[in-house]
């Protein structure tokens, strides 16, 4: 069978499975774009697990089946399209592999299990206030002490603290050294004394993003993976991963068909929006540029098999899909705000609700929207991305 | 209009600082930050004090005087200060709608109240799925009374009257004037996206004061004059959020310089800083074209609050991203300044319900 | 199609080393200047004698085999060289056509002719006043003689036959062959915009051999593999415009240093180079499809020519703005890139067209 | 009577001028965008003079009437909307000012008259190959002796210099000074031995751009406008006004009744185009833009006459109008693409001419798109006038 013939057969497979053993619940909260909580996300990544999916893209000595990247990728967004919860990256796809990468024997049999399990919920500690994209400005501190690591410092925007158990975490451990070297990346339990997580209210209203104080905490020398003041490499190994799943077709299919529907839903002057020309050509556009994505997404991914540093080719998706996600989702609230932009609409007497005039899922659409602005900042905005790619690719 | 022009220069310069002054004065990221975003009654109190409501009301029946531009200016404080003062319902709304609509007892009865602050009015033209910008409304009126929804009336849980837009039974348009405490009326309260609070009305029979609408043509040319002062908050909001962004560009600091060192970001600065200029000049145009009743004010109304609503977007988007991270909190300002132009945006005629019409208005 | 996967890789990436010297060899900008940039005999020996016509041609005619991915990969080759060379009218159009709907005895007589390059042969399915993306055609066809009149044919100048599309009596659509000294046949030369020549056929009753062609739908798969493969002609045009571009780039100097120290001229060149990669991944996925008679190749076709002209319009348009005043003279080699890629938008389907195809599919 | 009122009278007045004196074959060949002779541009500005309006921009005492800046430009917006040629600026707009503000009596006495009359035609010497938006590089030199200058240099990119009389150009008199000092304006009589001009040859393939070679010309020192040295001063006073009259409004309006033409004229599937959905919402952007851009201009002229400093307004309407126009051409040929471009087509054989399939007009609108490119590039290219913004008015 051809290659695209076993691919094409791959995502009806996931899509059965998806179809048979996502959690209602789980898929009407995706669907409608509502918040989802702790318990959502484990127990469908559980079900994965279960199947053999969620670490199929590792080796297979520590329980992968070696699966290329494209075949990940197909399969991660062939559940975006169908409501499936986002894959919580940060252990099965971010910490796993550095671990199995570049860990040592005894970190592997520590970690992996029960990462691959989900058993720990991890958090990714990069960002801090005066280092966004500009991590060579990390001050977070890592004193040897002993057997110990004395961690000092304050990382922010860390996704998900609140739920975690541990973090994998970028600290200088040699201050003297130039500012990419004397980084190291160190794995510290989040019930360690000295840890205070404060969760940053987003413009969304939700309360997914951290900040994260280090107070003198004690960490492990044990949990200092690979080299001390080789951390930027590890972590440019995890970006480059980190990128690459941010190539969310699946999503953007999901919110195409979601601004589809509004516009059937939705009507100006009594007719559905969906007829009228100037959505017409609009969608069209949308359309092209979401089918173009696709293809750019199968040739990066082909040429990553190849053997291409991915690196490249990430920056390029990750701009590519950004893009393309902020542009599917301020249409639907163009397409909304025809009705009105009550539909976020919260009632303030639970006893009188007010009836929504909006389609069904047009309630999580605002979120939706306003959550997006992240996608063309977080891991690198896309101006540090261009940045990247003139220089690599084009040599400028 | 009957408004144009008849206020002094001189007045017109003491009038915008003392607005500038109070706006400042009731300026708070934190208010917006909810839960409930409101204008309390000291402030209202303190912008009524200083006359600002009886802004666009003639001075006959106790106003200043002043025409579509002078309203806009005071919208674009509003909107550059982020405030919940509900001038747009009475100084504009109310105002016109009564000045054009009401019997002559009802203007000398009410004008004065209006222009002193001492009745606080909300509007209720919009029918539910709706974009409020045309005269079709569904409400019914009957005998005395009206009954119907109307959607998105701001300012509900606190104004004592109503304005409704109805139709009688031989489809000709009404205004229905109904009391607060009124029987037949139910009022259910939401919250809007950017914490101020909206409210849905159902009447069911409500007995209403009937301002009688000769032409529907008269309303829309006042839901018109909405759409520019709504255009012009929108302006403001540009403006400080512009200011805002550069004001961060200079001292946020990146890979060892500011961030407004980089020229990709210095050269999207200045593309949102012509996209407040060029809004800016639309919406002026248009409120002038108003004021001075000339011939293509319809196709300038459209241009302008097109044109904002588009501009408004990308500049706070726009602005976000050149804050990052930061950008993305509820703490941060230029969320709230977002929220409010999308709102903006979405009433009294989207950007493509303007565009349509623009298209229309060409053939 | 019929050409799915026939060639071996080894005998692949021999003969795109093959086409990519020749083409590089027959590279001009001198020549695309004018006055008349034609592929001279020479050339096309050159051509014929590397068997490149023999290319997608069916190993029992003659042929060397390869589908429409094999095909587009030469046409690449062309568009980043701007050759004139009418391997399009030839081994694409007119191979595939004889191929589809020949009788085994013209298959038989004329596909090896093509494949050595023995003959020279014109396409004419174009009417006046289309976009040339699909099959109604309006010349009749009546007795054995065609009578209509046929747009911007590519080489006829030096064609021998020419291939016309027309409907006879019923409705039914035909290809005819007919003679360059056919009696009855009048063709009129004109020079494009990139000095290329085009011609327009009038036919009055002119002596053809019958192609049956058994539904519509053939042709239109045919059309839509020369669209995939002018979209890919557009591609290496783009790739050339971005080459030439960042060459330049990092030798011309402004403010004291190579202008391709400028971050937005860093930025404007990353987006010209993923609108290249972007068009390249969908041209060879639609090319894939064909080849691989995939249930949406209708919809990939649509993508690709769309996005192919849509970026190529954007590249060309910005290499031009980075080039400055240079890049605005008859002597830089971009402004014929932009012209090469404008014609390649014409044909075929405009983007518009392919836009509104897609959205006809999607419903 | 409202200012605005007085404008609405003014510009009606100018219409009915333009109706009844624009010859009818100049109008048609700007109309259908094709090559104007100089001629056709000197019979027409000399009727304009006749009316006094061609330098009624000047002081009174030039023999100008004081026409604000607003109203010089709601002039030839007015002209451009209707089909007047573009009012060659070289002398009326660019070079009288400079000598009537800058120069001395002598040189008022001398070059005023002439110029006015536009028995002069000037070209304009600034460009070289290597400083083209970067004028400080310039290296044309004029070294003093005696009485003279002698001029050595290479300009580039004049626009009609083909036809033109004199030359008034940037030469560095002060080799030592730095970069922006030492340069000097001279006024250059083309006939002067040594001046050699080579057309080139522009992307649309008519030859309007030229290189001027001087080669030891000796220059009477009396041409020198204002003092050695402080050339830069007088040019950067003539740059701003070069940007404030591109912002091409009247040109931006022609060419958009002539797209609304175009797509009546040309059908897809039997229907003209301006009935299809996609091309009804892209007219309406279209005209938002210009209608937004007139009142960008009427707002940017009003602050002016306030007394703004004009380099900032300038850069500003230059972007945009730029932007603008070249919009509007290329959806011209977006829309005679679908009648295959064979608008172009120029016949081999005078005997047998090739019937035009598409609507009149359109032969000329490939060779405005292509010129049009320029808009964005000449007077200084978009980016710098966008670097100028960021510095003078962000203050970054």
């Amino acid at each position: 069978m051809s290659r695209s013939g076993e691919l094409a057969e791959f995502r009806k497979e996931v899509a059965d499975f998806c179809e048979s053993r996502l959690p209602e619940d789980i898929r009407r909260k995706v669907l409608l774009n509502q918040h989802l909580e702790k318990g959502d996300f484990v127990r469908w990544m559980r079900i994965l697990h279960e199947k053999g999916w969620l670490i199929a893209h590792w080796p297979e000595e520590y329980g992968g089946k070696d699966w290329p990247r494209l075949k990940r990728w197909v399969f991660e967004n062939e559940l975006y399209r169908l409501g499936s919860p986002w894959l919580a990256p940060f252990g099965v796809t971010y910490v796993g592999p550095v671990i199995y990468t570049f860990g040592t024997e005894a970190q592997k049999k520590r970690w992996l299990g029960p990462t691959a399990r989900h058993d720990i919920w991890w958090a990714q500690g990069y960002s801090e206030p005066n280092a966004g994209s500009d991590l060579a400005n990390l001050q977070t501190r890592a004193v040897r002490d002993g057997d110990h690591y004395i961690v000092t410092g304050h990382k922010i925007w860390t996704s998900m603290a609140q739920w975690a158990d541990m973090i994998f975490a970028l600290v200088r451990t040699d201050p003297d050294a130039k500012p990419q070297h004397g980084i190291s990346f160190l794995l510290i339990d989040l019930k360690s004394p000295g840890v205070s997580i404060r969760p940053i209210k987003s413009i969304n209203l939700v309360e997914d993003l951290n900040e994260v104080f280090f107070d003198a905490v004690r960490v492990p020398a044990d949990n200092l993976i690979g080299e001390e003041g080789r951390g930027w490499t590890y972590a440019k190994f995890l970006l480059d991963n980190e990128r690459l799943i941010s190539a969310e077709v699946g999503k953007a299919q999901r919110l195409m068909e979601q601004l589809r529907f509004f516009l059937r839903e939705t009507s100006a002057g009594g007719r559905p929006l969906i007829e009228m020309p100037s959505w017409r050509s609009r969608i069209a556009e949308l359309d092209l540029r979401l089918r173009s994505l696709v293809s750019l997404c199968n040739a990066m991914f082909a040429e990553l098999e190849a053997g291409d540093d991915p690196g490249l080719s990430a920056s390029m998706l990750k701009i590519e899909s950004a893009e393309l996600l902020q542009a599917i989702s301020g249409a639907q609230i163009d397409a909304l705000s025809e009705g009105g932009l009550s539909y976020q609409a919260e009632a303030l007497d639970p006893d009188s609700p007010v009836p929504h005039v909006a389609p069904e899922g047009a309630s999580g659409a605002l979120g939706e929207y306003l959550h997006g602005r992240v996608y063309s900042i977080w891991g690198g905005s896309s101006e540090i991305q261009k940045n990247i790619i003139a220089k690599a690719v084009l040599g400028l | 209009m009957k408004h144009e022009a008849n206020l002094d220069a001189e007045v017109r310069r003491l009038f915008a600082a003392t607005v500038e002054k109070l706006a400042k004065q009731h300026h708070s990221i934190e208010r917006c930050r909810g839960p409930r975003f409101e204008c309390s009654d000291e402030e209202w109190s303190a912008f009524a004090e200083q006359g600002v409501f009886a802004l666009g009301i003639d001075p006959e029946y106790g106003g200043l005087g002043g025409g579509i531009s002078d309203l806009a200016a005071v919208m674009r404080q509003i909107g550059y200060n982020l405030l919940a003062v509900p001038f747009f319902e009475n100084a504009v709304m109310a105002a016109l709608l009564v000045n054009r609509f009401g019997s002559a007892d009802l203007k000398e009865s009410l004008l004065p109240q209006i222009a002193e602050g001492s009745v606080r009015m909300a509007v209720a033209l919009r029918d539910p799925g709706t974009v409020g910008a045309d005269a079709n409304h569904r409400a019914q009126f009957a005998g005395d009374t009206i009954s119907g929804v109307k959607d998105q009336v701001m300012d509900a849980e606190n104004a004592s009257k109503f304005l409704v837009g109805a139709h009688d039974v031989d489809g000709k348009m009404v205004l229905g004037m109904i009391e607060r405490d009124s029987p037949g009326l139910s009022v259910q309260h939401y919250r809007l996206p950017d914490n101020r609070i909206a409210s849905r009305l159902t009447l069911d029979s409500v007995v209403a004061t009937i301002l009688a609408v000769p032409d529907p043509g008269d309303i829309q040319a006042i839901l018109d004059a909405g759409a520019v002062c709504l255009a012009s908050e929108t302006v403001g909001a540009m403006a400080a959020a512009n200011r805002i962004t550069l004001d961060y560009a200079k001292v946020r600091r990146q890979f060892g310089r500011p961030i407004g060192d980089f020229q990709v970001l210095q050269h999207r600065m200045v593309d949102m800083f012509i996209a407040e200029r060029r809004s800016r000049a639309v919406v002026d145009e248009a409120a002038a074209a108003l004021d001075n009743s000339l011939s293509d004010r319809t196709m300038a109304v459209s241009v302008a609050k097109a044109q904002a609503d588009k501009s408004g977007r990308f500049v706070a988007e726009s602005a976000i991203q050149i804050h990052g991270g930061m950008g993305l909190t509820d703490e941060c300002a230029i969320g709230h300044y977002l929220k409010r132009i999308l709102l903006n945006g979405s009433r009294h005629g989207t950007a493509a319900w303007h565009l349509n019409r623009l298209s229309l208005l060409q053939r």
